[in-house]
């Protein structure tokens, strides 16, 4: 068993360096990496490519780090919770690609699977296909869409063993798994680290092969974005 | 008199078939799921990873790890299954979903769809529309038939960036049920109490109108 | 809840014709649909095109239905282990396209996934890359792939619930999860069929919406093909 | 003398380093993994499926869902993991996988591997060799160095269909361990008690000597 397990955030992002390209997981303030968000802001590195979904909101998640503008240029799907974005991005302090969520799903997993370019018809006759090689297939057009990988991955499981081995859980695994393909050095946190052997290893989402190093979080605020309930009958 | 939101899902929901997968996108889509007909069995998948997504949580029962793709909290129901995003958009972009619904700013007589950006004032971004409506089969657009300032939002052709190209099948407004057909949006119902001339009025492209138009059901 | 459940092998297949395209997970005989096999014997059809990465062994497997001769086209990456497999090839009564693994996979997923084609390293510069078109990303040249799908995609899993949601055990996994996302039609049997509900939702492979039917098969043999084993200390 | 095949496997464990993830094709190469040097930890990928392979089970305990590329009955170790077909072929060609040990029926003075064909005889297919040899940075051959005829397979240019191209990077035979250089195979070892002279009448290919060449410690 090769061994991943580092002490806490502020190890887990040594390395990290301005002008870099970043992967954040999560969706919205769903499933994404706390701790080392955390820790890439007290790092103070800057100039930062960013590649994830959503671009957390004003006072949490990624909100941190365009607060703090370190990020020069951010790769998403949906920025619309985040006002300091909205800013820097119509003053033009930030650039933005905006892809569509399942490209920028598919482009993640083949950064990670050795797939340079794949055809998706999403995207087709839009902004998005701008400069970008037309094919038609089954009477379709699709486009041609290149893979996506990064210096750093970050993302957050559930559960993780020593080696690497990773479980999420409901709807915070969503961009996770890929980006932990993607990365160079893929780091995880998680709620719950356990010795190698402890995961039923048919119900392991990421095998540790992906990551480099794990860590236990120091803490989960785990922040809900939309508070939605029914009464109690 | 024009349907308000509620009344346009209910009338989206009568479009659900027995045994379908339903991707219903943010906002109006949304409310369909309380309208599900009797007898008629479909399950909802939500673009950032479950399958048989269910109602809204008890009070106190909310789970941060538990939303849906509009980023609410969510319950799931028995049969119910969680998966990565690039999962998720297997199951749009290869067809495996049988109908979305999904707001928008602007359609076009020809199908094409608007709804992810006013350039220089609001870029929301596309999120996963661009994945949804350039896969699906069957795309129901739900919406109001003119903005706030009374101007048509089904025009010849649309202004804003688009989302997709020649997709959208159906729209359902507040004032009338339209397909998109060759030459234009093919007036199919009206909503309760609104005349023919109302929806003429309110519509920049060309709307074909044959025959009697029935009024809507709800 | 949409529910899948067949009651046998024999209705599971309704529908087969010959001529069709079908696919049969499992690697070597670990993972095969067994029962839907002798159902497909029985059925008759024939001039079939099999998609599997092996062709089973002389006497199980999808070696039943090269002994009746209803296989017209083998798609698979590796077919050692079949000596009638090997005299129809050879005599050409067979049409075999062999196909690296991990291709093989990957199509098979694009297939399920609306990806109608993808650049991969393998294969360039051998029998596999004639015809394909060759383009060079990160230094090193790739072929495109096209997808693959099936009229019929057959899958055996461990257990799976009434809305066709799949788990998989060991080793067994293997190419069932991206067969399972390519057929038209795809047919699950399981050793275990339990009501929705009843399975994790964080711990399904497959998820039901690739399943169109469902069945607990009725005998499963799960013949093992080199027993391997050491002597207890 | 010559090396036996478990000589050979012997020879390459050296080459494994701490920390690497380790793929073992069929025959020489799986008996690697019996000869692991001390404080180094490798994980071994069968390409079927999982990652963290352990021995053979004991007698009665094998289990049919259970098994290696190689359709062998095995065991698993503490943080091993299973996985589909198409993931294990993303950690391959991802190059995840830090070195892939594998047989040949031919290896060429540049690079080039033959190992699925041989043209109206024996067609087994290539398996995931493909795949394995495009991909991987650091591919270490297993073989004989002569066939039954005692005719070289260290060629100037492969007669069969290539399995890959200029990717072979190191072979291990029963007379020697090989680089591939600019200009040929570079002689780095002997066999025990092998001359060089053997070496190079076993050699068809450009064999490049260059000072002392030193014994194989095992």
């Amino acid at each position: 068993m090769i061994n991943k397990v580092v002490a806490n955030a502020k190890e887990a992002t040594q390395g990290v360096e301005s002008g870099m390209t970043m992967m954040f997981g999560g969706f919205g303030l769903c499933g994404i990496p706390e701790n080392v968000i955390q820790a890439v802001v007290a790092s103070g590195v800057n100039q930062l490519t960013c590649i994830s979904n959503n671009a957390g909101v004003d006072d949490f998640g990624l909100g941190f780090m365009l607060q703090t503008k370190q990020i020069k240029k951010m790769i998403a799907s949906y920025v619309g919770e985040n006002d300091e974005f909205e800013r820097q991005m119509l003053s033009g302090e930030l650039e933005v690609d905006l892809i569509p969520q399942g490209s920028l799903a598919e482009r993640c997993r083949a950064g990670g699977a050795g797939i340079p370019a794949f055809f998706t018809p999403a995207g087709f006759g839009t902004e998005v296909a701008e400069g970008k090689e037309v094919r038609e297939y089954n009477g379709k057009p699709h486009i041609l869409e290149t893979a996506l990988t990064a210096d750093f991955a970050f993302v957050k499981a559930w559960k993780g063993d020593e080696a690497g081995n990773l479980v999420f859980k409901g709807t915070a695994r969503n961009f996770n798994p890929m980006m932990a393909m993607a990365g160079k050095t893929t780091v995880a946190e998680v709620e719950e680290l356990v010795p190698a052997g402890e995961l039923d290893p048919n119900e392991i989402h990421t095998p540790g092969i992906f990551v480099q190093r794990i860590f236990k979080g120091e803490t989960f605020e785990k922040r809900i974005e939309q508070r939605t309930v029914r009464a109690k009958q | 008199m024009a349907l308000d939101k509620i009344g346009i899902a209910q009338r989206i929901a009568q479009e659900l078939r027995d045994g379908w997968y339903v991707n219903l996108g943010i906002g109006i889509p949304t409310l369909v799921a309380n309208y599900i007909p009797e007898g008629v069995n479909v399950e909802f998948q939500s673009e950032n990873g479950i399958l048989g997504m269910g109602p809204f949580p008890f009070e106190g029962e909310e789970d941060a790890d538990l939303i849906n793709a509009g980023k609410q909290t969510i319950t799931n129901l028995p049969g119910a299954v969680y998966f990565d995003s690039a999962t998720s958009f297997a199951m749009i972009r290869g067809q495996h979903v049988q109908l979305t619904v999904l707001g928008a700013m602007e359609v076009a007589q020809n199908g094409d769809i608007a709804n992810w950006k006013i350039p220089n004032r609001m870029v929301k971004g596309m999120g996963g529309a661009m994945d949804l409506v350039a896969s699906a089969d069957n795309i129901i657009v739900a919406m109001m038939h003119t903005n706030k300032k009374g101007e048509s939002k089904m025009l010849k052709e649309c202004t804003l960036p688009l989302t997709g190209v020649g997709c959208v099948k159906r729209v359902v407004t507040n004032l009338a049920v339209l397909d998109i057909v060759e030459g234009g949006f093919k007036l199919i119902e009206r909503a309760p109490g609104v005349s023919v001339d109302e929806i003429k009025n309110a519509t920049e492209g060309n709307l074909i109108i044959e025959g009697e138009i029935p009024e809507m059901s709800l």
